[in-house]
């Protein structure tokens, strides 16, 4: 019984649809959030004792390096659901995302640099942190490439689902390389929520972007996830045809208009 | 397997166990090997050319290319896994073989577990018992090669394992090389530095012991679930 | 205003670093517009095909 | 034995554009052959394939013994052999060491059987030579006995008489017949005509390509 | 061509000139590299893997790194073009287009010689343009990228048609990979020296004229060379 | 026209230990089509692959328009062309593109023959799909009408049957016929007699394999 609510929730029109209204309900406050979260961090946070204003690069940089992190999850959760369940929609929600992962990355290796030239004097440097982010960073092409090497939308599914489900060992890796390596880069700071090391008038405006971050991420996951669920929808539209319900094409022709 | 349904008759024989039919494969694979007794040779050459390479290309001094050893010899054995990881399925593959094998009613994991074996007897084994000589060659001094010999004998391991997997994603794809590369390398990398650290410290004397266990928790991690996500990743890429 | 501008000195890393970020936002949008424009014409050509054979 | 063994219902496959199989149904008894006929292009290849389970339909059921093939994938393989169209050989091992590994993660079969096989399908005097060196007929007589040895009840062959000279045609009408009898089940897509005897011959022939 | 006896009347339409063959030849492969867009990529993301994979095995310091910069460099691009090497020639035997240009009547050095400039635009050439950036992020100094760029653009070309010859002479062997690498690795020393030497002289701001002139001097040489004895040895693998 | 275009006199070939071609000889006119039949591993695709040169025969001669075909191997195979057991096709690239880079290095050709030769092997519908997606009996009919496209006079032919249907088989009967009339000349292996005319066929046994 259960099951049958939970397939019929996930299946590609349903989800077409209601990820067509969701949109707008991240997409705003995403947008809201971003511009308080802006003003916040350049203008109203005052300058650090020791860093002077080029800490201000954090408000970009900490939470595009958590949405590269966050973004491989779900990444790895879903083609692990895919792959159980059979499910298309929870591939289609991996592929959405790994592009948005995989450009977050790159924001991530690019402001830390701008960050690191002022700081440590050089642009790059061998850190395990800053070396296996550049690693994500591969191993999210190594899964676009993947699907894009398969011609066949299914068995691309499939096959870059296993790939996300085993490289989500970096994640952790990544997380902790601070920890377990004696790193220049900073270590946890915010993450410790029970002691913040930050006064509020700096903590504030960065939780604002991550939370900022986040939902533009899902605001943009929402759009890709409908076109992935088209590129899918052959397959359910003839379904729909062989139980000789409405004449499928038709039905789907208006949800393309909508 | 419906033995309560009549049986046709035809079915005549009984099934080997797993063990056998794991056997089986690693006999099969170390045969195709041997056939072609250059092949053996082959990744040890690579190995030693890389280890060349490097004197010839940066300096020739014993003194400093003592400190770039551990990562010339760790980014030899990589490669030279990956080198002939590009084959490990693909041959079978092409010509219709592994199909058969996917078709046989026998569970993959254990054929696929046999097939990685035979690639570490092949390619690992051999490396990590070149790579003490190829580093006294860097002049590493002789008490490291102990932690030499044990460090990439436990990391080959992971690294044919998870090579198995890359392996088996890019069944699929026309020249999977660079590909298979790109997708292996990332994963390879914890690997990679646990058993450079250990090379190190082994080269400088110190104990080596703990990244040495991690290498060795790698292996069995990797011994565990390889299997499963390679074959996973076979089905898929026949179906 | 020059003073914010300035950034204490560290206009040349901090304001590159803000841009990069809302560039790679912003092309997050172009891009998933672009994909659903397409799969829609892609859907609507499949249609197409299917009512004629 | 009559019951029916095997059976396909209303079979869809999709291959990239394609709708390559549009309700295919069949059914197979114990004794039966059912020869697939059809023009290039019309899905010979693919419905065996969607048979033996190495593509998915998006639509219909296959039927084992009255029990969807899906429940029990590698109790199904394990009562059928699969021959495409190119012979699964290894070119470096010769033709005894192929049916040796290829066989041998199925069964256990005494060497007298493996003897009996190669004899049977004429392969005395080469079956000890690399693969690469035979000629194509030849190859195609090793993937034979490798489906006699194999001792299962269901054949699922893909023109299994292609590169065969006309008596290799004729043997394989034979094979097929005495498989048959001995309570067999086989589907076979062919171009020419098998040699079989008319009792237990089905055929199913699909549309154009 | 037997022109002086009676025609069939079936021979319909002129030869192409050898340049159009080669045009053609040139095209046919760079469509199918194109027709994977990501295979274009994959060299370049190999360089850039194992330009990462040094640091992390040998130490993190850019003032250490820069010592050891042109041997990574060259080990990499060495390894790059090898790997794609493998399929230069090995795809076209295996599917039978090889045998059948090998029958067309055209003379198969030019043929040849266009399917290696097809692998140098799709392997070296990006590689060249990719190995300044890699040497930034081994702290070498920005006055020395004009040279190494000039030094891996030249050493390429070189690379890539010792590699011919190495694929074609593997052709006939499966599994040529490391067989390959073998054949090739000891004719690549000479370009590996000098290019070496151009690159450590460029880093240390000094004069890399003489070096450079050297590796162009191979390159003229293997230009002339290769492409015959490749075709000498395809033609005796095909028989 | 009827003097002798193609001949092979007394070949010997070995391959490993064993004598494959024992002194075989054959003479072919154009306007004629040699029909090679014979068990399998009789030698039938060693002696096509010995004629194109692919293999040098340890004896006997072959003789093009009265001259050895080794003195001018390149002139010799642009003249003719060879199709084997498999269809040399790029998975990859479409029919039409294989097409034109298998027939472009050997001449020019208008566009119009090209939609000519595809149309004639029925190709029309799947002729721009990459050739990894078509059906056996589809790249077949890619490859033959490559044939048609080269333009040459001397057809060697490895079962060229293979994989048809029954439509195929007939085309293939055709193409062959249409060949002689036009002074071509072929050499085919087989293992189905060929559908050609009567009038131009000549008949080549080789022995027991
Ligand atoms: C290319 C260079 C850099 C890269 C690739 C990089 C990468 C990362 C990553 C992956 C994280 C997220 C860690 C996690 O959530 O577990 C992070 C967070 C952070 N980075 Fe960087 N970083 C770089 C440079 C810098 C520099 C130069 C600084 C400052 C001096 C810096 C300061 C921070 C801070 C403060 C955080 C938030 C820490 C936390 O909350 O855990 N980063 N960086
Ligand atoms: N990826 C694909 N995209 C589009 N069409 C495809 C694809 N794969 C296969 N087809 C088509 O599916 C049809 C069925 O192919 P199949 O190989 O089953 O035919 P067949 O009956 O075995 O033909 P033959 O007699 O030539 O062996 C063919 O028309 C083929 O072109
Ligand atoms: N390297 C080798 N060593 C020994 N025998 C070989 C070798 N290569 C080929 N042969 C034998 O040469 C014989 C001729 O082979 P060929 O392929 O010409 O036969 P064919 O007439 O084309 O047969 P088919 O009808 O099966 O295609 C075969 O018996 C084959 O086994
Ligand atoms: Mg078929
Ligand atoms: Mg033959």
């Amino acid at each position: 019984m259960a099951w049958t609510w939970f397939h019929r929730l996930a299946s590609p029109p349903h989800v077409y649809r209601i990820a067509g209204r969701l949109t707008p309900w991240f997409a705003w406050p995403a947008a809201i959030l971003l511009i308080a979260g802006l003003i916040g961090g350049l203008w109203l946070a005052p300058p650090d004792y020791q860093q002077g204003d080029a800490y201000r690069i954090m408000y970009v940089h900490a939470p595009s390096a958590w949405l590269s992190l966050m973004v491989y999850t779900v990444m790895a959760v879903a083609g692990g659901i895919g792959l159980i369940w059979r499910m298309k929609v929870a591939h289609a929600v991996a592929a959405a995302a790994a592009p948005i992962g995989a450009s977050f990355t790159l924001a991530t290796l690019v402001t830390g640099s701008l960050w690191g030239k002022p700081m440590w004097g050089t642009y790059w440097q061998w850190d395990p942190r800053l070396t296996s982010e550049l690693l994500l960073f591969f191993l999210y092409l190594g899964y676009m490439g993947l699907r894009a090497a398969f011609e066949d939308l299914q068995r691309a599914d499939r096959v870059s689902a296993v790939l996300a489900v085993v490289g989500v060992i970096n994640v952790p890796i990544i997380h902790y390389s601070v920890v377990w390596w004696n790193s220049l880069h900073q270590g946890p700071s915010v993450m410790y929520l029970g002691k913040p090391t930050m006064p509020p008038s700096m903590l504030v405006p960065l939780l604002i972007m991550f939370l900022g971050f986040t939902l533009f991420f899902g605001a943009v996951l929402l759009m890709r996830l409908r076109a992935e669920v088209l590129n899918r929808e052959r397959a359910a539209r003839w379904v729909s045809e062989a139980i000789g319900g409405v004449p499928s094409g038709r039905w789907v022709g208006e949800e393309i208009g909508a | 397997m419906q033995a309560a349904l009549p049986s046709t008759g035809l079915e005549r024989g009984s099934a080997p166990s797993a063990l056998a039919v794991a056997r089986l494969m690693l006999e099969r694979d170390l045969r195709l090997a041997f056939r072609k007794a250059s092949q053996l040779v082959q990744p040890l050459a690579f190995f030693a050319m890389v280890t060349t390479l490097f004197p010839l290309a940066i300096t020739p001094e014993l003194s400093r290319l003592r400190h770039i050893a551990s990562g010339v010899l760790w980014a030899a054995a990589l490669l030279a896994s990956l080198l002939a990881l590009e084959f490990l399925f693909r041959d079978d593959a092409q010509d219709g073989t592994l199909e058969q094998y996917a078709l046989s009613g026998r569970a993959l994991t254990g054929l696929l577990s046999a097939k990685t074996a035979a690639h570490w007897l092949l390619t690992g084994l051999p490396l990590a018992l070149v790579a003490p000589i190829a580093a006294v060659a860097l002049g590493v001094p002789g008490r490291a090669l102990p932690g030499i010999l044990a460090s990439v004998t436990l990391g080959t391991v992971t690294l044919s394992l998870l090579g198995a997997i890359g392996a088996a994603l890019t069944l699929g794809v026309r020249r999977a090389g660079a590909l298979l590369s790109l997708l292996t390398l990332p994963l390879a990398i914890p690997v990679l530095i646990f058993g450079a650290h250990a090379t190190q410290l082994a080269i400088r004397g110190k104990p080596y012991g703990a990244p040495l266990t991690l290498l060795a928790a790698l292996a069995v991690f990797g011994m565990t679930l390889a299997p499963l996500a390679a074959a996973a990743a076979v089905r898929i890429n026949l179906e | 205003m020059m003073r914010f501008l300035d950034m204490g000195g560290y206009y040349p890393w901090v304001w590159p670093a803000y841009a990069v970020t809302l560039g790679v936002m912003g092309l997050n949008i172009y891009w998933a517009k672009r994909l659903l424009a397409r799969a829609r014409r892609a859907a609507q050509r499949r249609l197409e095909m299917q009512e004629e054979s | 034995m009559s019951e029916a063994m095997l059976q396909g219902e209303n079979l869809h496959l999709w291959r990239g554009e394609r709708h390559v199989l549009r309700g295919v149904g069949f059914t197979v008894k114990s004794g039966e052959c059912l020869q697939l006929t059809g023009p290039n292009g019309a899905g010979k290849t693919s419905l065996l394939r969607t048979v033996c389970g190495l593509s998915f339909p998006e639509g219909g059921q296959i039927r084992w013994r009255g029990e969807d093939v899906r429940r029990d994938l590698p109790g199904f393989h394990s009562q059928m052999a699969y021959l495409g169209h190119e012979p699964p050989l290894k070119m470096e091992l010769t033709g005894r060491e192929n049916l040796h590994y290829w066989v041998g993660v199925r069964r256990r079969y005494a060497r007298a059987e493996l003897d009996g096989a190669i004899e049977r399908v004429g392969g005395q005097r080469w079956s000890d030579r690399p693969v690469r060196t035979l000629s194509a007929g030849q190859k195609r007589r090793v993937a034979l006995a490798g489906l006699l040895l194999m001792a299962v009840p269901l054949w699922l062959l893909d023109e299994p008489t292609t590169n065969l000279d006309v008596e290799g045609q004729r043997l394989v009408g034979t094979l097929i017949d005495e498989h048959l009898a001995a309570g067999g089940l086989a589907m076979a897509a062919v171009h020419h005509p098998l040699a079989v005897s008319e009792r237990g011959l089905r055929r199913l022939e699909l549309g154009g390509g």
